[in-house]
This record gives C-alpha cells, sequence and structure tokens, in this order.
C-alpha cells in the first residue's frame, strides 16, 4: 500500500515521544522520496495520456495525488516535530548538546540548532543594557539569592563573578550566587540542597 | 521547564493540525471500500488478484486519508468508491454506549475513537447526525469517571486507570495529572529544588542501561 | 577598564551558554585588549562561531579551546587564497570510518581514534581488507540494480538482484540457483580461487564463467553470479561491483571533504572556485613521466620543453619518477643530487616558469627512498634541498599524491602497475584493449592498486592514500606502458607514458574544460 | 500531547506574595520606596503591615515576629468549613490566595498556635471547593451550554484546574462542532 514506509517515520517519533531524539531516519526518508517521484511520474504519463484521448485515467491520478499529500505530509511532520525537540534540547541540555546525542542529529538540524542557539543569545542579548537578560535563568520564581549545592561529578575550576575560583571536586559542597549556577545545575553537573 | 506552546494559542486537539501525530495516525485507520469504477494501472493495490487494473466492485481495506478522496457523494464525477461505515459506530454499539459509556472499552474499539468518528462523518453517512450526537453523549458519560481518577491519583498506576480510554481520553487524563501533581509538588515544596531538566535525566538513564549491557 | 570589558565577555558567552573558565577569560581579555572597543563586540561573535565549530564535549571552556577559535578567526582572514591549488602528501590523507548502522562516514579524529604510525598491526593488515569490502558494498547496495523497487513505480519488471553474504551459501545444504555474492578473488590453497567476505570464504568453480571487462587480478573485488551446491560455488558470470560518479556519493554523504587540504567541506562546493577554474582558460598542466636526469638527451628536450612552454607558463609541471636511467650503486644519492642541481640552473633560465609556475616532483619505484612499498614518502631532503633553495615554488611529494585545483581532484601515481595487473589477471581478458580494462578496474575497485600484498606491498595501515573513492575528477597513473586517455563515469584516467622511452612524449591536461592533449618533442 | 506551557503554582505564590500581614520588627529603618509602593518605617515592636514575602524574609533573619492574619484561626475556618459544606456554590473565602498564606507563614512562623490542625482544616476546605469545582464542571460538560459563571474560585484553585478544564471544553467543543457540521441541531 502506498506511504507506509512514511508512517514508519511517524511511528518511530511517536515511540520515543518521552525520551529524546533516535537516530535521523535517512534512509527510509529517501526511501519515501523515491516513492513520491515514482508517483509523479506516473501521474505525469496518465495526464499525458489523458490528454491524447485515453480516459477514465482520472481515478488513478486522484488516488496517486493523494498519496503524494500524505507522503509530503508525513515527511513534513517528521521534520518539524524533531525540530521542536531539538528547540527544546537548547533549554534543556544548554548550549553544548552530549556527543551521544549529537550523533542523532543530522547535519541540517546540527546547523539549525546552532542558528536557534545564536539567534536566542543575540535576542536575549538585546533585552536590557549591561550584557542583556539571561531568559534560559530562573524558570521558577527565584526564593533565594545564593543556593548551597552540591557537585555530582568533577568538573573542574568555576570562576564566580567576583572573580573568586571555586574547584568544583566531587562531592564538594559550596555556597554560590544562583544566577551563576543554575544552569549547571539543570546540566546535572550541580544539585540544590535544600534544608 | 518552559518548552513554549508553538502552534497558535487556539489550536486545540481538533483543528486540523497538520504536523500533529495523532492526527496523522488517526487518519490512517482502515476503513472497507467498494470500488463503483475501475482504476487503470493500479491493480497491485489490490492484493488478492494480480490483474493490471482495479475492477469495479472489488472491495479494499484502506487508509482513511485514501478512503476520503474516493467517497464524494456530492459530486458524482469524482465519486470513485462507496465506504462502509465501521460497526463500532453503528446502531448496536450506538445503543451499549448510550446505556452505560463508562463499562465500553474505546481502546480496543479504535484507538481514536472520536477522532476517527469525527472524521468519518465527511462521507455524509445516512446515519451522521446519530453518529455525531452519540459521539458526545459518550464522551458525556465517561467524563466523569476520567476527571475523577486523574485527580485523586497521585502518581499511582496510571495504567490501570488509563486502559480502556481511547487517545483523546488519555490526553485528558494526562491534563488533570499534570495539574494534580504540579499542585502537589508545590505543597510538598518539592517546587523550591533547582532540578535536573528531564532530557539529562532521561540522558544519563539510557547511558547507565547503555553500560550495564 | 578590563573588568568591565571581561564581564562584557563573560556574559556574552552566558548568553550562548557557555561559560569561561578562569585561565581562558583572562587570556581572552589579554586577546581582546589590543582591539578597539568598537569592535570588540564583533570579535567576541566571531570567536563564539568558530568555537561552535569544534565539536566541544562541555560547555565549560577551556584556554586550549579558546586559544584554537582565536586562531582559527585570525587565520581565517588569509586562509581563502591559497586553496587554489594545493598538494597532498599521500601521509596525511584524511581518514574516515564508514558507520554500518548509521550509514554515514566519520572522520576518525571525531571518533577518537589516533593517526597510525608508519607500520601497521595485526589488525590494520585485516581493516586494510575489511575497510575495502565495506565501502564497495555500501556502494554497491545503493546502486539501483540492488535497491528494492518503489512501490507502484512502473518498471516493477526490471531485474533486480540481492546481495547475500558467504555465510548464507555455507549456512545452506540445499542447491541454491541464482546468487549473487560481493566477495575477494583469492587463492587459499594454491591453483584453488576461493571468494572471501568479512563471513566467510567458498571455493569456486570457474570453468564456466565468463568475465566482463576489467582486469580480474588476485585480491580484486568481484561480483560473483552463480549457483551454489555442496560447498561449491559454480560461476556463470563475474563483473565489477559498479562505480558511482562523485556526485551521487556526495548526494548521500553531503559535502564532507575526502580527498585532503585544510577545508572543511568538500572543494567542489565552493562556487568560488569553481568561478575561478572557468575563468582562467590558459592554466595548464604538464605531465610527464620517468624523468631521467642522468640522460644528456632528456636534458636537451627539456630544454626546448621549457622554452616552448615559457611564453605562457602553464600553472604546473607535475614530473614524476625514476629520475635517473640506471641505479649508480654507492654514487646514487651524490648522481642524483648533483642532477637536480644541474635541472635547477636549467629552470632558473626561464624566469618567467620559475615565478608562475608550480614544479611538483613524484618518486618512481627505483628512486632513494625506504623499500618498494606503497605509498612512498618523497625524495630525501639530502637530495632535494639544493633544488628547493634555487626554486622555492616546488614540491617533493609522494608516490601516490593528490593534487587539488579549484574544485578538481587529481590523483597521480607513478607505478608500472599495468603490465604488474595483466600477469596477476585470473584470466586474461580476449579481447578489447587493456587501457580500457585497466581503468574500469581501478575505477570499479575504488582503489589504484587492487594487487595481492606479495605483489605489490602496502603500508596496511595507509592503504586509504590508494582509495580512489569518492571517484576523483582524473587518475594520472604514470606507467611505462605506452600512454593512452581513457574516460570512464566521469573520471579521466591517463598514461602519459614514459618520455624517454616513447620518444618524448608528455600530456597536457587543460582544467578549464577538462581536456587532455597528446604532445611530444620531435627531434 | 503537546506539552502547553502553563502557569507555575510557584507564580501562583509569588504573586500571593504581595498580600500585607502584620508583623511586629525588632530593628528600626526609616521607610523605602520600592516599585510595588513604600515600605516601613519599621521601629522596634511597634506593628507594621509589609507585603508577605517581605515578612517572611525577615522572619528567616529573626528581624520580626509575624502576627497571623486575623482568619487564620481556628473558630473561623471551622465556620468557614461549616459554610462551604451547607453552601451550594462556592462561599467568599477569607483572602484570595488563603492556601499559600498559609502555606507560607505555618512554614516560617510554627509559633503560631494549633498549626497543624488549622493545616488540615484549610486543607479540608480545599477538598470541599475542589469537589464542588468537579462537580460544576461536570454539569458544565453534560450541559449543551457554551458558557457557565462561577464566582469566589480562588487564582490556585483555577490554575490547579486549568490543564484539565481547557482541555475538557475543547474536546467537548470540537465534538459538538460535529453535531452541527451533520445537520444535527442540539436541542436549546
Amino acid at each position: 500500500m502506498f506511504c507506509e514506509k512514511a508512517l514508519d517515520l511517524i511511528r518511530e517519533l511517536q515511540r520515543s515521544r518521552g525520551a529524546s531524539l533516535p537516530p535521523f531516519n535517512e534512509d527510509t526518508l529517501r526511501h519515501v522520496l523515491e516513492e513520491m517521484k515514482a508517483l509523479y511520474e506516473q501521474n505525469q504519463q496518465d495526464v499525458n495520456d489523458a490528454v491524447q484521448g485515453e480516459a477514465g485515467l482520472f481515478s488513478g491520478v486522484q488516488i496517486r495525488h493523494a498519496a503524494l499529500e500524505r507522503n509530503k505530509r508525513c515527511i513534513l511532520a517528521y521534520l518539524q516535530n524533531r525540530l521542536k525537540t531539538t528547540r527544546d534540547m537548547r533549554w534543556e541540555f544548554g548550549s553544548v548538546l552530549p556527543a551521544d546525542v549529537k550523533y542523532n542529529l543530522s547535519e541540517a538540524e546540527i546547523q539549525w540548532f546552532n542558528k536557534y542557539n545564536k539567534s536566542l543569545a543575540n535576542y536575549m542579548r538585546s533585552l536590557g543594557e549591561d550584557g542583556g537578560l539571561d531568559l534560559t535563568q530562573d524558570m521558577k520564581p527565584p526564593k533565594t539569592l545564593y543556593i548551597e549545592v552540591r557537585c555530582k561529578v568533577d568538573h573542574g575550576e568555576f570562576e564566580t563573578q567576583e572573580g573568586s575560583i571555586v574547584l568544583l571536586k566531587k562531592n564538594s559542597q559550596h555556597f554560590l550566587l544562583r544566577s551563576e549556577c543554575e544552569h549547571l545545575i539543570r546540566q546535572g553537573i550541580l544539585e540544590h540542597i535544600v534544608h | 521547564m518552559a518548552n513554549s506552546q508553538a502552534s497558535s494559542s487556539r489550536s486545540g486537539y481538533y483543528e486540523e493540525n497538520y504536523f500533529s501525530i495523532d492526527d496523522i495516525l488517526a487518519t490512517h485507520e482502515r476503513i472497507k471500500c467498494k470500488f463503483e469504477v475501475p482504476v487503470f494501472r493500479l491493480g497491485f493495490l489490490d492484493m488478492t488478484t494480480d490483474n493490471e487494473h482495479i475492477s469495479p466492485g472489488s472491495k479494499l481495506d484502506l487508509p482513511f486519508w485514501l478512503a476520503r478522496v474516493l467517497c464524494n457523494k456530492r459530486n458524482k464525477k469524482k465519486h470513485i468508491a462507496d465506504v462502509e461505515i465501521p460497526k463500532q459506530y453503528k446502531e448496536s454499539y450506538r445503543e451499549i454506549l448510550l446505556a452505560d459509556a463508562n463499562v465500553v472499552d474505546l481502546h480496543k474499539l479504535g484507538p481514536y475513537y472520536y477522532t476517527f468518528g469525527a472524521q468519518l462523518l465527511k462521507f455524509d453517512p445516512a446515519d451522521a447526525s446519530d453518529i455525531a450526537s452519540s459521539l458526545v453523549q459518550t464522551f458525556q458519560g465517561r467524563f466523569r469517571n476520567i476527571m475523577d481518577s486523574s485527580q485523586n491519583a497521585y502518581n499511582e498506576d496510571n495504567a490501570r486507570l488509563t486502559a480502556k480510554l481511547d487517545e483523546m481520553e488519555k490526553d485528558l487524563f494526562k491534563a488533570g495529572q499534570k495539574g494534580l501533581n504540579d499542585f502537589q509538588d508545590w505543597e510538598t515544596r518539592r517546587v523550591e529544588k533547582l532540578q535536573t531538566s528531564t532530557m539529562v535525566v532521561n540522558h544519563k538513564k539510557r547511558k547507565r542501561a547503555a553500560l550495564i549491557e | 577598564m578590563s573588568s568591565k570589558q571581561k564581564s562584557s565577555i563573560v556574559s556574552a558567552f552566558k548568553m550562548h551558554g557557555l561559560t569561561l573558565r578562569s585561565e581562558a577569560s583572562k587570556y581572552l581579555v589579554e586577546a581582546l585588549s589590543s582591539i578597539s572597543e568598537s569592535d570588540v563586540a564583533e570579535c567576541i561573535d566571531r570567536i563564539i562561531e568558530s568555537i561552535q565549530k569544534q565539536s566541544l564535549s562541555s560547555s565549560m571552556l577551556d584556554r586550549a579551546t579558546v586559544e584554537q577559535a582565536v586562531e582559527d578567526c585570525n587565520q581565517e582572514q588569509e586562509e581563502d587564497n591559497d586553496k587554489v591549488l594545493t598538494v597532498i602528501d599521500a601521509f596525511t590523507v584524511p581518514r574516515y570510518t564508514y558507520m554500518t548502522e548509521r550509514k554515514k562516514f566519520l572522520s576518525n579524529k571525531a571518533l577518537g581514534i589516533a593517526d597510525p604510525c608508519i607500520h601497521g598491526d595485526s589488525k590494520d593488515k585485516v581493516d586494510l581488507f575489511r575497510d575495502r569490502y565495506t565501502i564497495l558494498h555500501q556502494r554497491t547496495s545503493r546502486h539501483d540494480l540492488f535497491t528494492p523497487t518503489v512501490i507502484g513505480s512502473r518498471d516493477t519488471k526490471a531485474k533486480k538482484f540481492e546481495l547475500k553474504p558467504i555465510e548464507f551459501l555455507l549456512g545452506s545444504t540445499a542447491k541454491l540457483g541464482d546468487i549473487i555474492v560481493l566477495g575477494m578473488l583469492t587463492q587459499l590453497k594454491e591453483g584453488k580461487w576461493f571468494l572471501e567476505d568479512p563471513t566467510g570464504a567458498v571455493q569456486l568453480d570457474l570453468t564456466k564463467a565468463n568475465f566482463h571487462t576489467g582486469l580480474f587480478t588476485e585480491n580484486s573485488f568481484v561480483l560473483a553470479e552463480g549457483w551454489y551446491e555442496d560447498e561449491l560455488f559454480h560461476i556463470n558470470a563475474f563483473g565489477f561491483p559498479p562505480p558511482e560518479p562523485s556526485r551521487t556519493t556526495r548526494n548521500f554523504f553531503g559535502n564532507i571533504n575526502f580527498f585532503g587540504g585544510q577545508s572543511e567541506t568538500s572543494v567542489k562546493a565552493s562556487s568560488r572556485l569553481r568561478q575561478i577554474e572557468q575563468e582562467n582558460e590558459t592554466a595548464m598542466f604538464v605531465f610527464l613521466s620517468d624523468l631521467w636526469l642522468d640522460n644528456l638527451k632528456v636534458f636537451e628536450k627539456l630544454r626546448t620543453l621549457f622554452t616552448g612552454f615559457s611564453e605562457s607558463p602553464p600553472t604546473c609541471f607535475v614530473f614524476s619518477g625514476n629520475f635517473s636511467s640506471t641505479p649508480y650503486g654507492s654514487t646514487h644519492i651524490k648522481e642524483m643530487k648533483d642532477n637536480f642541481d644541474t635541472l635547477a640552473n636549467l629552470i632558473l633560465e626561464f624566469p618567467s616558469l620559475v615565478e608562475h609556475s608550480k614544479f611538483i616532483f613524484i618518486p618512481g619505484p627505483r628512486d632513494p627512498g625506504p623499500a618498494n612499498i606503497l605509498p612512498r614518502p618523497s625524495l630525501p631532503e639530502v637530495i632535494t634541498q639544493g633544488f628547493q633553495e634555487k626554486i622555492p615554488n616546488s614540491r617533493f611529494t609522494s608516490n601516490p599524491c593528490r593534487i587539488q585545483y579549484c574544485t578538481q581532484e587529481i590523483v597521480v601515481f607513478r607505478e608500472d602497475i599495468v603490465t604488474k595487473m595483466c600477469r596477476n589477471c585470473v584470466k586474461f581478458p580476449d579481447q578489447g584493449d587493456v587501457p580500457e580494462h585497466f581503468a574500469k578496474t581501478i575505477i570499479c575497485q575504488g582503489h589504484l592498486c587492487p594487487l595481492p600484498l606479495h605483489v605489490s606491498p602496502i603500508y596496511w595501515a595507509h592503504d586509504v592514500a590508494l582509495r580512489t573513492y569518492p571517484l576523483p575528477d582524473v587518475i594520472v597513473c604514470a606507467d611505462k606502458y605506452d600512454s593512452f586517455s581513457v574516460s570512464q563515469v566521469d573520471c579521466q584516467v591517463v598514461n602519459p607514458g614514459s618520455f624517454p622511452r616513447n620518444d618524448y612524449s608528455f600530456k597536457v591536461y587543460y582544467p578549464a574544460n577538462r581536456h587532455f592533449e597528446e604532445s611530444k618533442i620531435s627531434d | 500531547m503537546e506539552n502547553f506551557r502553563l502557569m507555575d503554582p510557584a507564580e501562583v505564590e509569588f504573586l500571593a506574595e504581595k498580600e500585607m500581614v502584620q508583623i511586629v520588627p525588632n530593628f528600626s529603618q526609616d521607610i523605602i520606596y520600592l516599585i510595588g509602593g513604600e515600605i516601613g518605617p519599621f521601629n522596634p515592636s511597634l506593628p507594621v503591615d509589609v507585603p508577605l514575602w517581605l515578612a517572611v524574609n525577615l522572619k528567616e533573619r529573626q528581624k520580626c515576629r509575624i502576627n497571623a492574619p486575623q482568619w487564620m484561626d481556628i473558630e473561623q475556618l471551622e465556620a468557614k468549613k461549616e459554610e462551604e459544606t451547607e453552601a451550594q456554590f462556592f462561599t467568599e473565602m477569607p483572602s484570595p490566595h488563603y492556601m499559600e498564606v498559609t502555606q507560607l507563614l505555618l512554614k516560617c512562623a510554627p509559633e503560631i498556635p494549633r498549626a497543624d490542625e488549622m493545616r488540615t482544616l484549610v486543607k479540608d476546605i480545599w477538598d470541599l471547593r475542589m469537589a464542588k469545582f468537579r462537580r460544576s464542571i461536570d454539569l458544565l460538560v453534560k450541559s449543551d451550554h457554551t458558557h457557565a459563571k462561577v464566582n469566589h474560585l480562588t487564582l490556585m484553585e483555577i490554575n490547579t484546574m486549568r490543564p484539565f478544564l481547557t482541555k475538557a471544553l475543547d474536546q467537548i467543543h470540537s465534538l459538538r462542532t460535529n453535531t452541527q457540521s451533520a445537520g444535527y441541531i442540539a436541542p436549546q
């Protein structure tokens, strides 16, 4: 039946909805594009034959056209949904994606991610005067200025805004400015301690 | 997690959402079609025979997105095939649903019972209005149970509660859960603690799993 | 001032989700202190951009990453002009591994595989053959003879094949008809021919085999078609895996730079270079092989050649090997050094050539150097130093070597290989001319020298330098066999022929219209 | 399912922290001019009204004592609970942010008497109202009206039911539009 492969793409996305992005399925995509090319050529042929007077070809053309539209919709939905997840990754992982996550993205998606990152950065720098406003900060209304954190992994040196240098050794605890370490908490490097 | 809402604010579940995965899956449900006119050069679609064309009268199980193009009662010229409304929307099932909607396992009747039902109306079946009203009444009948079960369970075993729900009802249940869970996270002050983002947590879990294998 | 500037730098990086380690930010403040206030912001953006190009592992940037980025930025300006002509040594060829599950080529650098030393270990020898097999297998399985037909396409009647691994044969007890297998021709037992692939080996019965065009040498990869019964694979036909034009390869793998040179992406994607290529029609490459510098007649002919070219100096002279007609035993090195000095003096007599043309020298099989193992490093410096001081625009490179001119990829290989391949054929082709067979072989094999390792030894870890996949535009095989020029699958395979032996003939190549010209210096 | 960007209970609490509450400072300070209005002056042991967020902050730094609002008292809350049980509709609550104020004050001022009883009382009132809320939603969905008027609901209550309510109305609306398009005229 037409559009079977196209639906595989959609099913693949549905299965991985909560988890992270599956590898970019270029093979199936290429197969669907070839199917569309074949459908298009057949339709053209039928139309030419119909113009020369052969009757009754209209229904075949309509069926193939419906399949073409369906394939197109599945591909666009596949690409668009992946882009949405890629965009969310900027907010979840930060601007540097772990290697194995990046491995699943296609070349174009990585470029899109970098462009999104750049335009987000430019937009954020345009808000307010000195250096702009970091929107990825303070997702929830901050309760306190400084917070108590513990390092989950060794992460080397960290320079605070006042210039003091803190060594983030595993299980070491620090009292840091919230705005400075929130993204490290979100990336799973630090853990927020609440009494 | 600021997962901002991309599509237009008014886009509810049912607006023909071109990119929605659920909508694509819903319109893939199969439906019986009987061909009225011959279709040339597409014989291979009919698995039962291997001649080159589809002859009139042959019966095929086609996905909805294709059947929709074939059946066009209003314009005789474009009408290629007749469509048979699936039994779960017919008289007998409608009566069961009317009697006690809560008992019926809508998941089994087609995971997209409501959406697919709504799409079938586009074929202008004779009992279109009965189907439409039956859908509304079924939803109203099951609504209270879905609401209550989604509100009392705090991360209880969801699978048991949602086993008999169709996809749309599952979304409703999840929405209820979200409101409840957010409130309870706030009530237990869990919200004060800054959390690692969900994607990072899933990514780390998967990595650990990979190490164990 | 610096603390205000530092905070603006730190916040700019923070907006991009990047944090600077202390020594990284110190380094940046110094580096940017020399730049005027107004365009500091613009510099920061450029640095951030080049940082993002590097494959980072974490958002915390240490000093090294930042230094690398600053260097890239400075280097970017003056890098554009010298990309027109680059000579790529065989030992600096980029190395890629094919990931079968993702059907993608990934650079060994990204995979963290270290560059190999000259002599590989046993794993490298196995990888040599397995890599050749993987590349040919992925290329063949994409060919439309082997891809399943798309549903509803009209030509469902076209014959489609399905590639089977050898274990499929070995595993079945019943007779199997009409089987196609991609494998390597080997003589596991003296005189008996086998077909081998990573899954197993099977004995062949070649009595009724008919051979398509090509020189079917031992250790070359073939598509064997036939029927199989109790451990014997009866061959009906032998053919080479179908070649693939470089354009199709780029469709599948994007513009990865497989060829070499500094640019990240393949030069074929650069419209600027294509424009330059089309613009100067006068660009010329002179290919001349067996430049016997110890022979007076050769020097005489060379002088006429240089005078001929001095009005319109060619872009590049490519002189290849055996720079002396016979070995001179212990004084060979000294002898050759003097000959190169005299050559230098000869060239100096033509200032226009010295100024405009580039001289590339590729060592031949019997030139001084380590053992006769491919790829052969360039001539030792002790010989070439004198020459290079006199003619700075000269380059002594390896054999084989790759030359990138604008968007064209030229591979030059000096080896008397045609005769060797004919000698090592399973069955010498009875009709069709040898150059056609030879060209088809090295194009389909995706390798310059598909000969057994004992016949033509190769550094196992550097087999990638001899690879002709993706297909270059021109392959120059300088061979003492008489000269030929064959064009197949938009690639030209050319042999300039031996200069002294074929009465001083050589070939001139015009890249603008991709045309080869046979020329000769008559007495 | 598309993950809508919702209002977070923490954000509701942030709004609640603008409620004024009476404290007895143990330091002196003259008026502070803030965007939200002036605060102070503070004189030791002289009660003054300040926003809740400032009260909690000062309390945590032992700079003041908090006088619980007069409605936060067992008898009054029991009476409120009584009233709520009888009333068919929602009754007006003593403060639009009763849930958040109770939670914040009881957390940072343990010296408030009979705190646990108060917490359970407030929770009972909350549960009563939420049950009422669900009943009215059910009525709305079952009736063929497209809107309903409910008063005296607090922001936290609305916020808890917001995702569910909006999704339910979306779904019932689209099912109803099917009936119109299928020529079925809903009984008025």
